[in-house]
């Protein structure tokens, strides 16, 4: 039997890089086959060439025996090739359904449309992913979370032989994961082809067959993925071991309030929170999709108004009506959605890195010193490992979890004493993480606050001091970080859905 | 794929609350805020016969509106359709009084050739990749060079096509109604804007010009043929704007080649103060229609109370700013 | 023989009117063997877009040059250069401030509009309420028949009120609304003057849409609609300048002056009043275009 | 995080060709196949005297769309850049003709006054968040209209002014050298596209102005106060037009108040032409002249020529549109 897919000798040059060199790549029908490397590794490169959007520069393209070169995303799609992509594209101003039925709407006779029929069709989609979703909602005023169930259940509405998922996880939570790896198990066992690309570890166990890995847009080896040890992958992946160090959360002792959030309040969003973070401390926020927790960072920073609550910085009270006042205050904010809100995507790593911080580089007459910008740039890409061909590449060019380091580095350099950072290792690598959390520790260790909000219950628990945890708008409590507290604590609070519910633990 | 949370289950309220028909009487807000306003400055203003001048006034402008939305909503913009209405006029003229055709065929020649130019610029657009407004901008001189070459820089009269003028000019609810008669100009806007707007609203091709204003390369990548819409779209446009050539030339009795330059930048303003966004994706009809409504009353009002013209002027722009603002600040407390 | 070409800089060239005078023009470059362009912007406002075309015009190394200003001392320093090069200038239309050009063929446009507040006032029986529909606030064709006529209610006719003048920019479709406001906020409107021929289409375009009966039009120019309306009796009647003489003269003079003849500094073309009874007259017939 | 890739050291050499001599010249190439084209059809083009009327021509649009760039690069639109720059010329001749005061002060008023005006469209998109393009679509009405209350819908002459006139007509450039007697106006655009070329590439009002037109929120979100920054483009930009404005005033030595409406377009042209996009984040002063040009020697070419003025038109607007394909392709195949 002819494999489903089969990639060999892969070429692609992009103007300055060479982003994959004799790459090969196999699928079986039935298979889970995870592509897995560091940010810039090729990953997506490769997958936009199985599904039509990039042409190869070199090698072969076999489906299922044919010798297929895929042109447009419609001709790979006929050749049942379907794909998640790892950047969001969806119609933030059509409807859910209207997003998934793109191209292949219901109709009736003169190109009328069948909206009925394509709401209904939604639905059984979405009751088949067990996902509670109006189809009717526009995609616009949808979380990233969201939004990314929506490009899956748009997938999978494809029922295409190879199903690419580039990253479906990133934005998601673990239960939301679960449901996912559900799907995926189901689709399993109708003989789908499934490449599933992720910087999670541990989701590798749960549910891929095989592992391919790639480094610098080189094939580096295929192994099973039951019978190798993660480390191995990791090594394979980074060229190196990486070692994680438990927490040893310190002991701040009297080191003074830094940042405290007194009743803040906006509406259903945001009910009544209150926190303070000490110096040196790192708070983690866990909570289930749409706990508020972006919102409240968002409401600190002064992104979006608040009804009431008062904050304050360093024992002063602050008022923040907008991100300028907060960062005079000393606080910075590094969004969950990089591309809306983090980055200026048609302007130089450069540019991106000094944005916050362009006062650092003004000279006489508001002349900007160049020179200083791009040596500043250039120690960050260094220190962060971004990679790019320059510090003059367009930001847009760069692989995801690269952009997702420029704008890290656009606040460190802004050197904020409270740093929120909201889904910060979101689509990064697992070198890449590593060595992020060793960035938090440290800019922790040096006396700065930092607000780590994360999905990810064991990062949030690798990392914070102390873990607050969201539900519905309303902190349900705050648990200490460090052995004594695990995943289930968590999530206990997490599902406390009854307004009734005391908030548990101390807030400072 | 978790639970519900009651956010979701509010939302089907709000969105009815949103679409609902309070909404849609703010909407017109700023026009009915005009029309008291110039009721009370002046006893002439609200006569039927000068409500139906506005409504008269409003019909061409407001169907080069309506073309310049549908263009506008997938991220373009038209600067041709002033100009491409006269070429169509002057084509109507050519075949109704030069060759002496019936008058239904100098009618779809005008609708043909409006669409015909609007597939030009659709090609230019989607095909040669030329950003839509120097598209259009080359095809507005285009045009507007061609009507002078095919006239003969000349008008053309329509006397010899008895009942062309009564296109526009007559009508049908009049004979009706005889207390409101309103001109079929107005009516052929109306059916010209139900058109557009179940077209917008109820058929695939509504659906992509919406989707290729919010993100076309997700159409893109979704497997449509983003091109070959979207030169639907401006061709659907441009056949509007045939039929705007048809009311112009009906209502003058005859095609003036000079005329329509000026007439775009009217058309997108009443499609922007309606609410459609210029970056695309976004936008109604309905609100076209009150836009160009507005600007009409507006004109209208100030040339009944003889106001200066100079300040005529000043009054429309500081209004038209205004106009919009209160729309942005009531949109704001509605969400 | 080398060919003389003359170009012609005028201040419009898509109005029936420009085409008349370009008509002349070229009937006298036939007759005199030369060979002309005939030029304008698109509209009376953009001065400086017509003193671009006169220093196109200068490139082609012309043999003389007729010019109808938009602005009376925009154009002196390129005229000057003219003056250097030897080539001679003739005016047409209205003036320039200055003693460059030889000749100027024009229409008294301040004695034409006076002529329409005449014919008005007597058909008027000199009282009762009248408007004016410009077409332009600020070229000088506009002006001086706004004021001819204005000027001359007020002087000679006390009982006669010009209760507004609006403009609309010469623009058929713009006139008629202009028109259609004038009446709603006037209902008691005796007569109405349009300035140009678009303006007196729209005047006559608004009263019809209104339906609005007993008003005194009068309009200004040619062209077969507002003949057309004169004849039903629409219209009363309209100010007839003589746009083929102009350009006729124009052309005329420039070839004597090439010629070394002596021209006259003012060539006046002439204005008539027409309506049904003298409308086929051949002289008037003569000046009217379709 | 390992280390730096081959990919990384070759990259110099590719942004060398990038951004080399070659790749500018390229851009220029439309530009020299029309002026090629012109000299080959007429004798006459090719002349100093012609060369000087065409960049004479560039001078008011060059300054109007060098304004217009600003305001585009940061995703804006500005419709007022032609009344503003009659404005501000009204303005000067209140102050030099009706007030009599020195030439300096004229020159001031007309700058600080379009600086004013540009402060306020400014205000109205950043802080009362009115789309730009209905906000300077209100100013351009209001100022057209205000030109002519201010100046009594008469032109106002500068006779009394001596030397006035010499801002623009005189030629520094031609005493030093004679046979070149570049007007001075034609010095004051390359003045102001450096200075403009200037801000934007090196100061931090230039880097903003790229940065709110590549992601406003973002920038927003960077704790940078946008509408602070967004308000001083649009002073900057008026109070570009305000040259402007003086420009024209001296070209005619007159304050024309009539003038400026249809300008807006033909800027906006030039700066598309020349490669800046409409949506914002990209754009080049450069590539605005080189637009201006292309348009300027179009006009003056075709006028040269003697081609019949309908056809003109026509011809202007196919070989826009072929320009701006030119340039596509060329872009294209050098990425
Ligand atoms: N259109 C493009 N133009 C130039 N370079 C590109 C382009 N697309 C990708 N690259 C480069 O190719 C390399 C591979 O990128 P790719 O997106 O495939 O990485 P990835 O493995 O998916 O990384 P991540 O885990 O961060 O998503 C990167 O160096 C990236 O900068
Ligand atoms: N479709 C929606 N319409 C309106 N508001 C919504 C919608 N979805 C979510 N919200 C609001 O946003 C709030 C928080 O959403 P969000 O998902 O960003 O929170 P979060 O805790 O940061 O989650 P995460 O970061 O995991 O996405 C919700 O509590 C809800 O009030
Ligand atoms: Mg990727
Ligand atoms: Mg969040």
């Amino acid at each position: 039997m002819s494999k489903l897919v089969e990639m060999v000798g892969i070429d692609k040059f992009f103007p300055g890089v060479h982003a994959l060199k004799s790459v090969q790549f196999d699928l079986e029908p039935g298979e889970v086959h995870a592509l897995m490397g560091e940010n810039g590794a090729g990953k997506s490169t490769l997958m936009k060439i199985l599904s039509g959007i990039y042409q190869r520069d070199g090698g072969a393209l076999t489906i299922e025996g044919q010798e297929a070169s895929p042109r447009t995303p419609r001709e790979a799609q006929d050749l049942g090739i379907g794909i998640i992509h790892q950047e969001l594209s969806l119609m933030n101003d059509l409807t859910v359904a209207q997003n998934i039925f793109i191209g292949r709407e219901p109709r009736k006779s003169f190109g009328r449309l069948d909206e009925n029929a394509l709401n209904a069709q939604t639905a059984r989609i979405f009751a088949s992913m067990n996902l509670k979703l109006d189809p009717k909602a526009l995609v616009g005023s949808l979380t990233i979370a969201k939004q990314q169930m929506v490009e899956i259940a748009k997938a999978l509405s494809h029922r295409s032989k190879v199903l690419i998922m580039d990253e479906p996880t990133a934005a998601l939570n673990d239960a939301e994961i679960a449901e996912l790896f559900v799907i995926i198990r189901r689709l399993k066992a109708e003989g789908v082809g499934i490449v599933y690309i992720s910087h999670k570890m541990d989701e590798l166990k749960q549910i891929t067959d095989r592992v391919t890995v790639m480094r610098d847009g080189e094939y580096v080896g295929t192994v099973g993925a039951a019978d190798t040890p993660i480390n191995t992958i990791i090594a394979m992946m980074v060229g190196r071991e990486v070692n994680e160090k438990p927490l040893a959360a310190p002991d701040l002792g009297d080191a003074g309030v830094s940042l405290q959030v007194k009743g803040l309040n906006r509406g259903q969003d945001i009910q009544d929170v209150s926190f303070s973070v000490q110096r040196g401390e790192i708070l983690g926020f866990a909570g289930l999709m749409g706990a508020g927790r972006t919102e409240v960072a968002r409401a600190i920073f002064g992104a979006d108004p608040k009804d009431g609550g008062e904050i304050s910085v360093h024992g002063k009270v602050v008022s923040i009506n907008a991100p300028k006042d907060a960062v005079k205050a000393g606080i910075g904010y590094l969004s969950e959605d990089r591309k809306h809100f983090g980055l200026a995507t048609g302007m130089t790593v450069r540019d991106n890195i000094a944005l916050a911080s362009m006062d650092l580089f003004i000279g006489k007459g508001g002349v900007l010193n160049e020179a200083e910008i791009a040596s500043t740039a250039q120690s960050y890409i260094k220190q962060l490992g971004i990679r790019t061909p320059s510090d003059a590449q367009e930001v847009r060019l760069l692989s995801g979890g690269n952009q997702q380091k420029v704008v890290i580095a656009k606040w460190l350099l802004r050197d904020c004493d409270i740093l929120i950072f909201d889904e910060p290792t979101r689509g990064i690598d697992v070198g890449a993480k590593s060595e992020i959390y060793k960035l938090l520790e440290k800019l922790a260790a040096q006396g700065k606050t930092i607000i780590v909000i994360s999905s990810e219950l064991p990062e949030i628990l690798r990392l914070s001091h102390r873990i607050a945890v969201m539900c519905e708008g309303r902190l349900t409590g705050i648990l200490p970080g460090g052995k004594e507290t695990t995943q289930e604590d968590i999530m206990y609070l997490a599902t406390q859905r009854t307004a009734a519910m005391q908030v548990t633990g101390t807030a400072q | 794929m978790t639970s519900t949370t009651d956010v979701e289950k509010k939302k089907p309220f709000a969105n009815l609350a949103d679409s609902g028909a309070y909404q849609k009487l703010l909407a017109f807000a700023s026009l009915i805020v005009l029309l008291i306003g110039f009721s009370i400055a002046s006893p002439n203003f609200m006569q039927t016969s000068n409500m139906i001048a506005i409504l008269q006034a409003t019909s061409v402008n407001g169907v080069l509106a309506v073309a310049a939305t549908l263009v506008i909503i997938t991220g373009g913009i038209d600067l041709s359709v002033g100009t491409l209405m006269t070429f169509c006029a002057v084509i109507a003229g050519v075949v109704l009084t030069y060759m002496g055709m019936p008058l239904l065929l100098g009618v779809a020649a005008a609708i043909a050739s409006g669409a015909f130019c609007g597939l030009c610029s659709g090609t230019f657009v989607a095909k040669m990749k030329i950003p839509p407004f120097i598209a259009t901008l080359g095809m507005m001189l285009i045009l507007k060079g061609l009507s002078l070459v095919i006239s003969g820089t000349r008008p053309i009269y329509f006397n010899d096509t008895p009942g062309f003028d009564q296109i526009s000019r007559g009508s049908l609810i009049g004979e009706v109604v005889p207390a409101f008669p309103i001109p079929n100009g107005v009516l052929i806007l109306f059916l010209v804007a139900i058109a557009a707007s179940y077209i917008l609203g109820r058929t695939v091709l509504g659906r992509y010009t919406f989707a290729l204003g919010s993100n076309e390369e997700a159409v893109r990548l979704s497997g449509v043929n983003t091109d070959a819409w979207k030169m639907r779209v401006y061709a659907l446009a441009g056949a509007i704007c045939g039929i705007g050539g048809i009311l112009i030339a009906s209502r003058l009795n005859s095609a003036q080649p000079a005329l329509g330059l000026g007439y775009e930048l009217e058309a997108i303003a009443a499609v922007v103060i309606g609410g459609t966004s210029l970056s695309g994706g976004r936008g109604t009809i309905l609100g076209t229609l009150i836009g160009a409504l507005i600007m009409a009353v507006l004109t209208n009002g100030l040339r009944v109370l003889s106001v200066a013209q100079e300040w005529q002027t000043v009054v429309t722009g500081a209004i038209i700013i205004l106009a919009v603002y209160a729309d942005m600040v009531r949109r704001k407390k509605a969400s | 023989a080398e060919e003389i070409y003359i170009p012609l800089v005028s201040k419009g060239f898509q109005h029936q009117f420009w085409q008349a005078v370009k008509a002349g023009a070229e009937q006298a470059a036939d007759e005199y063997d030369v060979t002309i362009t005939f030029e304008g912007p698109d509209n009376e406002t953009m001065v400086d877009r017509q003193i671009d075309m006169l220093a196109a015009a200068l490139a082609n190394n012309p043999k003389a040059i007729g010019f109808a200003a938009l602005d009376s001392q925009a154009a002196i320093p390129l005229l000057k250069q003219a003056n250097d090069k030897g080539i001679p200038v003739i005016a047409f239309d209205s003036g320039v401030d200055s003693d460059i050009p030889l000749s100027t063929a024009t229409t008294d446009n301040l004695a034409a509009a006076s002529l329409a507040a005449d014919k008005m006032a007597e058909m008027l029986g000199s009282k009762g309420k009248v408007a004016v529909v410009a077409h332009d606030q600020t070229s000088r064709t506009g002006i001086d028949r706004r004021d001819g006529f204005v000027n001359r209610m007020a002087e000679n006719y006390p009982d006669i009120e010009v209760v507004t003048v609006q403009y609309g920019q010469g623009d058929h479709l713009k006139s008629t609304e202009v028109t259609k406001a004038i009446l709603t906020a006037n209902p008691d409107l005796n007569g109405i003057f349009g300035t140009n021929e678009g303006s007196a289409i729209g005047v006559v375009n608004g009263v019809q849409e209104l339906g609005t009966e007993g008003l005194v039009i009068i309009g200004y120019d040619s062209g077969k609609a507002q003949k057309d309306a004169i004849k039903s009796g629409l219209m009363a009647g309209a100010i007839t300048q003589n746009p083929v003489g102009i350009g006729y003269e124009t052309v005329k003079a420039a070839v004597a002056a090439l010629n070394g003849e002596d021209v006259p500094a003012l060539i006046d073309t002439g204005f008539y009043y027409y309506d049904a009874s003298n409308m086929d007259d051949p002289k008037i017939s003569a000046v009217l275009y379709d």
